[in-house]
């Protein structure tokens, strides 16, 4: 390793087309050659896809034949790219941290299709920055961190119990936190399953009986989340039961802490009148039984109105709450099937029964003879009192093209799932993202659907988004996956970005030490040392140093300098440039 | 017999044969009780159609009274009273009432005589003659029967209750595209969220042309030709019928079949040298033609030529058919404009009538017969033992038996028009175009629109021909002319008399983007054989 | 017993995949069978993926290569089940690896002998409307990075053996037989595209602008078979009005299914935003009957396609489409559902009807040889829709991706998660009933 | 002249959040002018004073530094580090005679590509008005001439 630093840097540069996503815009013939003009480049070509087996094997032939010892890959962002062609690195020899990539596709020809020329300039830029940076490049040496084989769940509804079940039957330990007193979250509050028919309550019951009886699962009800430090295998967790402190640690972290129904205050007539329910609170009316009902009233017409404070124009409830629809089609089923004579309008925009079973279930709504009207966000649906606690619902049928008032004794309002109030502390105790719905945001929409950027840590059920219990279920297997990766291996590899404390300059000023939010700087002794493991490498401190003792691994000062000086060609416009690269130093 | 009196119904022209009768009552000359006088402007509004709704309602006898020729307050109205009445006698012979029971006087203001002369000689001959059968049961101008059956059981028996509201219904629907006021998607929502009255007394009840277009493309097979005729009996029960073109005469010889006493006289048609038979393996059901033939005698097409070709091929390939001698109108009709009491009485009488002759195979030419038999009889009386197959699938499989075969080549282009009902309704698309194709000589070239997506002849159950049909048959002649094609085939009797019928009336366009000789399939394949002359067009076609 | 547990995997797709690494990255051999030969499945024909826009290749290639490169994993392309005996903990598989006629030890994939192959047929990948030579590899991503040799197609000139320098080309190979013994198995096999040529109205196959979704995904896709250019398909012009058709043979009884297939409305929405992207002037209509966008930032998707983006939604089945013969333009004829007016859209370009997406025919062979049991769908059917849904009928096979239900691909991703997680549990429970 | 100045940017943007928006941007085709040249670090609490005074010393006419928004840093507290450094750099620029509008700190989050896009472009125009930086080298040889 130590011969590397010294060697002279010998940089391969290779230029992606990636199809015509780069090649449409910059000219990626020009770019290589101009990166062979560059300082340290021994190599350089164009691939049509370099992230392909031939583009990577590319590569790896290039560092053997032209003995490169640094490789630059002008391609798209290294947030998805990065690990693969460090991996190519790796195969060929080379330290997987003397590798960059130059971002030309998100940051160039994708924000600049119509300005081939200009973003022609802008990638040889781009690519010069890289090099200069890559000259700069260390080798560095990931570390394995022991991971603890105990899982924290937080949220005992049916995701968490579900999760929890599945980690501990792979043998991990499981601690699983409610806050309420009681496992169940909003399955509690429901009466029938759909598509299945089934009582929720029977349903529930077996898992929680489950939950408690396994060896391997810790329960704790009524109990928050207080700190969570530390990160993937070695999270330390204090949670707060009855006041009273609780810690232990953990090696992972499922989010699991579920949603709660949008109450419509002021929609609808919702405070106002009695006859206007939620279609929770219909579930709980139901849940009382039939008979309990039948004293209350026996419904003659009962209209449902779906997208009640969804779907709106602005965030966060911009979004469509994905099973409103269906728990609308089930209980409108519901009262049919107990109050036969009775009409069921659903008053809706676009019925969300997607699938094979929800579309089944929606012909065989319309087959029973429950009455679909469409209404649009431009003309809703008016309520106004009638005597005898009626209830007069005015709706503009959108396809039919005509009003029609419906002469209501009960009002269901569907309305979304939205996140939960503690969600916000939660996301800020796990350094997690909430997304503009203010549902926990996960690390990648499409591929990553449960996992979190930052390691160890991963959600699933309706703390996600909205979803119906057999898609929560999915997810909560899912985490469990995820989860038991890294502590079924019992170690996981981190990276070696962190900061470097250069002992001779160091003066002890404890800058670091208080600026440091993870406790990874601690003065003994005068000298300030860095604790690996809880270095997450931002260099906070690095820029703070008044000394300049720190330095963070892999974004070196030198290395930063060196993009700073080669960002632009600096000589005056006219005349035409000249090809001094270093121009400025 | 001592107590019958003749029941005589008279229309009366106002200047001459009014006057007349008035005549005999200032002279004071005396007649028999028997008749009941309606008064008319001109004996040319009397219609075939009055004349056969009297005799539905029980009158033995009809005299239509007019001012002598020359004489017509309005010049010619009498030669017109003339003409029609001419064809209505033809009418009464085929259905078997007797041109005797209708009589056309002259009688002039002056001729107070005369009148009542007539009147007593009518009332001593239709005495003599018997009462017709049908005063002893009138069968009245509309079915009574009501529906029982709840709307939603029918939305749900005809799937409609699974309507999404797409609007590929209605989008599809010819008629939709012409008369945005008719709407098969707005009809089933309506009917969906409860507005029950509001579809059975909507016009557009009765402007669709039940052509399948809609069913064809709905993705839910919601059964809208079915859903209509429902509706249509359950409207009709209520007092509520369509628009009837034609005066209703078809509708009311329908009727006039479905009385069991009726006999008629339909095999007029018959030539002398063909061979028929009582009983036997094939049956061909001719159909309405014979009568056909008489209502539309005048815009160039001749019915029973199709039944006269049809019997020759038959015999030509060596089969000696039954023709019921009695045969009833098939109650197509009927049924899809919502009498479903005569419909049914046709059915049973029709179905008993067939099983008597121990026919194995039943022939028709006419689709309607075709999807009627096949589909709607079993329906309702049960599997018969007997077979249904179109002239189109007959034909097929002679060609395919070598049973016949063609001398020589007839070169020339055709194209052809799906029937609605043998196409989108039964799914036979394929053996009319073969049988063409299988000709020597006959190119085949395609409408654009054709097989599942061709487009209706514009009425459909006689109900309803207006401005939108006849922009529908102008739409669909110019496509046909659009192929280069020398002639239209057709499979379908009421195709032909409706494409004929637009091109015999005042064209909207000119002439060459639309005029096309019309053919239907057995015609052509019995030219094709030799057995039947061809018509002068025909010639020029073959040069 | 110190072998390694291990999993067979049925199907190389997306779901396949993910099922594959969650397993094989904590210490369980996979094999992984795909039928192809190469896996990706539907995920590597897209363009791109809704709602981030994301190129979809250019996410899936990286977890391509990482089943590849996997100590853990073997890939078994170009490969059929034959057999499955036992059961969970100890089922033993004999799977059928059909020749490739080409070494894969020996060939590079430089694709010299596809160049000289004197024999052109359409490509499966590109949906048949590209070409490909009788040795070829269906996509340049494809892995293993493989030539295949098609039999079928090919007439035995031998150029390819006389042009390739490692030798690689092998007339000889014959079928082979591979035995396994895995303690359970995942199946994701994905879906088929509905054929909407027996709707006629629509004038699939007879109108040449009328294309369906994948056809289109191909046809705009920068690696497909036009290069990404938006042309008409019919004469290369270059188009100015493009209609989307949603629910083609889904939710319906008569033609393809009667279920939704969940993702038509946002991948018509994304291809509305490619086209809208490519070429700013173009206009594109929706046609949809319920925009189903229930997925997270789905709606917002629909909301930023319709006002930033300018795409016209339109609540309406189409009742049929028109073409001119003479310039294979084409006009829409629809029920502005609305205003409830009938009216025509002129002088469309090019027409994506998005087809209801069908289970795999080959699920029912799949079924009989597992003894598993398929719904009346043609999906896979799982224990419990909502309790159990990655268990299918028999204990130690489970089920994710589309072929259980449909779903896009964040669901399926998940769901292979899931399965994984179900197998590992199984076979934790079998080790330990073993151990004990 | 003036109307060919065209401004050369700098731009700092943290690995979690700004640097994912402005792959969002490229994801999501948001146009934006080419003037920007972009620097990677973990945290938008790596930037030195001295790079920025670096940047400004290369004759860089504008210097954008984004971070994620405050509650959201994936270090917990970077992103008020640089807050307090960038607050204290423009004082400084303002004393030694550099506009200090030539440095900005913006918050852009992963999901804002649109606003990366609209910030950059906001900033070019600003520089443009606020002409060539008095460090361009051009300007200083024709200034020592």
């Amino acid at each position: 390793m130590a011969e590397l630093q010294i060697e002279k840097p010998r940089i391969g540069v290779f230029v992606c087309h990636c199809g015509i996503n780069i090649g449409g815009v910059v000219n990626v013939p020009q770019v290589v050659k101009y990166a062979q003009t560059l300082p340290d480049v021994a190599y350089a070509e164009g691939n049509i896809y370099t992230c392909s087996a031939e583009g990577i094997d590319s590569i790896k032939r290039a560092i053997k034949e032209h003995s490169l010892n640094r490789v630059v890959v002008a391609s798209c962002t290294p947030r998805t790219h990065e690990p693969l062609f460090r991996g190519a690195c790796v195969d060929a020899g080379v330290n997987p941290y003397l590798f960059e990539l130059a971002n030309i596709r998100e940051q160039c020809s994708w924000v600049h299709m119509r300005e081939p020329t200009k973003a022609t300039e802008k990638a040889k830029d781009i690519v010069r920055m890289a090099a200069a940076r890559a000259s700069f490049l260390m080798p560095q040496q990931e570390s394995e961190v022991p991971v603890e084989t105990t899982a924290l769940v937080i949220g005992g509804g049916i995701s968490g119990i579900t999760s929890a079940l599945c980690l501990a039957n792979q043998g991990f330990k499981v601690y699983l936190i409610e806050k309420e007193p009681e496992l169940g979250g909003m399955l509690r509050k429901i009466y029938k399953l759909y598509p299945t028919d089934e009582d929720a309550s029977k349903v529930l019951h077996a898992s929680v009986e489950a939950v408690m009886s396994h060896k391997n699962i810790s329960v704790l009800t009524s109990t928050t989340t207080k700190a969570v430090n530390g990160y993937i295998g070695n999270f330390e967790v204090t949670v707060l039961k009855n006041a009273q402190e609780h810690k232990f640690k953990a090696g992972t972290v499922i989010i699991a802490t579920g949603a709660v129904e949008f109450r419509p205050t002021n929609m609808y007539g919702y405070d106002k009148y009695d006859r206007v329910l939620t279609q929770v609170d219909l579930e709980q009316v139901l849940k009382s039984g039939k008979a309990a009902v039948d004293k209350f009233f026996k419904p003659q017409t009962v209209a449902m109105i779906q997208c009640v404070g969804a779907r709106e124009e602005k965030p966060p409830r911009s979004y469509c709450s994905r099973l409103c629809c269906m728990v609308a089609v089930k209980n409108a089923m519901l009262l049919r099937e107990w109050y036969p004579s009775s009409e069921v309008y659903i008053i809706y925009q676009d019925m969300q029964t997607y699938g094979k079973d929800y579309e089944d279930h929606h012909r065989k709504a319309r087959e029973a003879g429950i009455r679909f009207i469409n209404y649009t966000k431009e003309n809703p649906p008016q309520v106004a009192p009638l005597p005898n606690d009626r209830l007069k619902l005015t709706v503009y049928h959108a396809l039919l093209g005509e009003k029609r008032e419906l002469n209501c004794d009960l009002i269901v309002l569907s309305t979304p799932l939205v996140q939960q109030e503690g969600a916000k502390e939660l996301s800020k105790i796990l350094k997690v993202p909430l997304g503009q719905d203010e549902f926990f945001l996960e690390a990648h929409v499409k591929l990553r659907p449960v996992d979190f950027a930052t390691d160890g840590i991963y959600v699933c059920g309706t703390a996600h988004g909205p979803k119906d219990i057999g898609e929560a279920i999915s997810q909560a297997y899912a985490v469990s996956s995820r989860a038991a990766g890294p502590m079924a291996n019992r170690k996981v590899r981190t990276e070696a970005i962190t900061a470097v404390v250069d002992k001779e300059r160091c003066i002890g000023c404890r800058m670091c030490e208080n600026l440091c939010p993870f406790g990874a700087h601690r003065v003994e002794e005068g000298k300030s040392t860095v604790i690996e493991a809880l270095c997450k490498g931002c260099g906070v401190c690095a820029a703070a140093c008044m000394r300049r003792a720190i330095s963070m691994k892999h974004f070196t000062d030198d290395q930063i300098m060196a993009e700073i000086k080669t960002a632009f060609i600096m000589e005056a416009p006219k005349p035409p440039a000249s090809s001094n690269l270093e121009g400025g130093t | 017999m001592s107590q019958y009196e003749p029941r005589i119904v008279g229309f009366l022209c106002n200047w001459c044969g009014y006057a007349g009768a008035d005549l005999a009552g200032t002279s004071r000359l005396s007649y028999p009780t028997n008749i009941r006088i309606i008064r008319v402007m001109c004996s040319g509004r009397v219609e075939p159609a009055f004349v056969l709704n009297a005799f539905e309602n029980g009158a033995d006898g009809v005299l239509v009274a007019g001012c002598h020729p020359g004489d017509c307050h309005y010049r010619s109205g009498n030669q017109h009273a003339e003409k029609r009445i001419e064809k209505t006698k033809k009418l009464l012979d085929v259905v078997g009432i007797g041109s005797d029971r209708l009589r056309l006087e002259w009688v002039s203001a002056a001729e107070g005589e005369k009148f009542a002369s007539v009147i007593k000689d009518f009332t001593e001959k239709l005495r003599v003659k018997g009462p017709s059968w049908l005063g002893k049961e009138p069968s009245g101008a509309s079915a009574k029967q009501s529906v029982k059956e709840p709307i939603h059981d029918i939305l749900k028996r005809t799937k409609a209750l699974y309507c999404q509201e797409c609007g590929k219904c209605s989008s599809s629907c010819p008629v939709t595209r012409l008369d945005p006021l008719y709407s098969p998607r707005l009809a089933v929502e309506k009917a969906l969220i409860g507005l029950e009255d509001d579809v059975l007394t909507d016009k557009g009840l009765w402007s669709c042309l039940t052509c399948y277009l809609c069913r064809q493309r709905c993705p839910l097979d919601i059964e809208y030709d079915e859903l209509i005729r429902t509706c249509r009996a359950k409207a009709a029960a209520s007092g509520i019928v369509g628009n009837c073109s034609h005066e209703g005469v078809l509708f009311s010889l329908s009727r006039l079949m479905a009385h069991p006493e009726t006999r008629q006289n339909r095999l007029e048609w018959v030539p002398k040298e063909a061979e028929i038979a009582k009983t036997g393996e094939v049956l061909y059901f001719t159909g309405c033609l014979p009568y056909f033939n008489v209502v539309f005698d005048d815009i160039n097409v001749s019915n029973v030529e199709i039944a006269q070709s049809m019997l020759k091929i038959l015999n030509a390939a060596g089969i000696k058919p039954v023709l019921l001698e009695n045969e009833r109108c098939c109650g197509h009709d009927l049924s899809f404009a919502g009498d479903r009491q005569n419909f049914e009485k046709l059915a049973k009488m029709n179905m008993a009538a067939i099983m008597e002759t121990h026919a194995s195979t039943v022939v028709t030419t006419c689709p309607e017969c075709y999807r009627t038999l096949k589909t709607d009889y079993p329906e309702l009386l049960g599997q018969p033992k007997f077979e249904v197959l179109h002239a189109s699938e007959f034909l097929s499989s002679l060609i395919d038996g070598g049973k016949i075969k063609f001398p020589g080549k007839l070169g020339m282009k055709v194209s052809y028009q799906d029937p609605c009902r043998l196409g989108r309704h039964m799914g036979v698309y394929d053996s009319p175009r073969k049988v063409i194709t299988s000709i020597p000589g006959v190119e085949l070239v395609e409408m654009n629109r054709n097989r599942e997506s061709s487009l209706c002849c514009g009425v459909s159950a006689w109900m309803g021909c207006g401005r939108h049909s006849k922009q529908m048959q102008m739409e669909r002649l110019a496509e046909a002319k659009g192929t280069a094609a020398d002639l239209l085939v057709t499979a379908c009797p009421k195709c032909q008399i409706h494409l004929n019928c637009a091109l015999s009336e005042k064209l909207p366009v000119s002439k060459e983007e639309v005029a096309i000789q019309t053919c239907d399939l057995s015609v052509l394949v019995a030219r094709a054989l030799n057995l039947t002359q061809s018509s002068d067009k025909m010639e020029m076609i073959k040069k | 017993m110190s072998e390694k547990p291990s999993v067979l995997v049925i199907g190389g797709g997306i779901a396949g995949i993910q099922a594959s690494l969650d397993l094989a990255g904590r210490g369980f051999q996979v094999y992984v069978l795909e039928e192809t030969p190469t896996i990706g499945g539907r995920m590597a024909q897209l363009d791109k993926t809704f709602p981030t826009m994301d190129c979809s290749i250019c996410i899936l290639a990286p977890k391509m290569m990482e089943c590849f490169r996997h100590p853990n994993i073997k890939l078994l392309t170009y490969s059929e089940l034959k057999e499955i005996k036992g059961s969970v903990g100890n089922f033993r598989v004999k799977i059928l690896q059909k020749p490739r006629y080409v070494d894969g030890t020996k060939c590079t994939g430089c694709g010299t002998c596809a160049e000289h192959c004197p024999v052109e047929v359409p490509n499966e990948f590109d949906m048949e409307l590209g070409m490909r030579k009788a040795i070829y590899m269906p996509m340049p991503q494809a892995v293993p990075r493989c030539m295949t040799l098609d039999k079928e197609n090919c007439i035995d000139c031998k150029l390819c053996t006389k042009m390739c320098r490692a030798g690689a080309v092998d007339f000889q190979q014959e079928p082979q037989d591979v035995n396994l013994k895995v303690g359970a198995i995942i199946i994701a096999t994905g879906f088929n595209q509905y054929d909407p040529s027996e709707i006629v109205e629509y004038g699939y196959k007879k109108n040449k602008n009328v294309l369906t979704a994948l056809e289109f995904e191909r046809w705009v896709c920068a690696s497909g078979p036009v290069a990404g250019h938006l042309l008409r398909p019919a004469d290369g012009g270059i188009p100015k009005r493009i209609a989307f058709i949603q629910c083609v043979g889904s939710r319906g009884t008569k033609f393809g299914a009667p279920f939704c297939s969940s993702v038509c409305c946002m991948y018509a929405t994304k291809e509305a935003l490619i086209i809208r992207e490519h070429a700013p002037d173009v206009q594109v209509h929706i046609f949809y009957n319920e925009l189903r966008a229930f997925g997270k930032g789905f709606h917002e998707f629909v909301n930023r396609a319709r006002t930033e983006y300018g795409v016209n939604y339109i609540r309406s089945r189409p009742g049929e489409i028109k073409e001119d013969p003479r310039t294979k333009s084409l006009t829409i004829w629809y029920d502005d559902t609305f205003t409830r007016e009938i009216k025509s859209l002129n002088d469309v370009d090019l027409v994506v009807l998005c087809p209801a997406l069908l289970p795999r025919e080959s699920n029912r062979k799949l079924a009989g040889i597992m003894g598993i049991e398929l719904d009346e769908c043609g999906f896979f059917k799982v224990v419990h829709p909502l309790l159990a849904p990655v268990d299918t009928t028999v204990p130690g096979i489970y089920v994710c991706g589309y072929c259980q239900s449909p779903k896009d691909i964040p669901d399926s991703v998940a769901q292979a998660s899931a399965a994984a997680a179900r197998a590992a549990e199984a076979l934790t429970l079998v080790q330990v009933q073993r151990t004990e | 002249m003036a109307d060919q100045f065209e401004p050369r940017i700098l731009g700092f943007l943290c690995n979690w959040c700004s640097y994912a928006g402005a792959d969002l941007a490229g994801v999501s085709r948001i146009s934006y002018p080419t003037n920007i040249r972009i620097i990677r670090t973990m945290c938008s609490g790596r930037v030195d004073p001295l790079h920025v005074l670096e940047a400004l010393r290369q004759g860089i006419d504008g210097v954008l530094v984004t971070g994620c928004h405050i509650g959201d840093c994936h270090y917990i507290t970077g992103n008020q580090a640089c807050e307090k450094r960038v607050k204290f750099l423009k004082d400084t620029l303002d004393q030694i005679g550099i506009d200090s509008r030539r440095l900005r700190l913006e918050w852009v989050s992963a999901s804002e590509g649109g606003k990366f896009a609209r910030v950059v472009k906001e900033f070019i125009e600003e520089i443009r008005q606020l002409g060539p930086s008095p460090l361009r080298k051009e300007i200083l040889e024709s200034a020592s001439q």
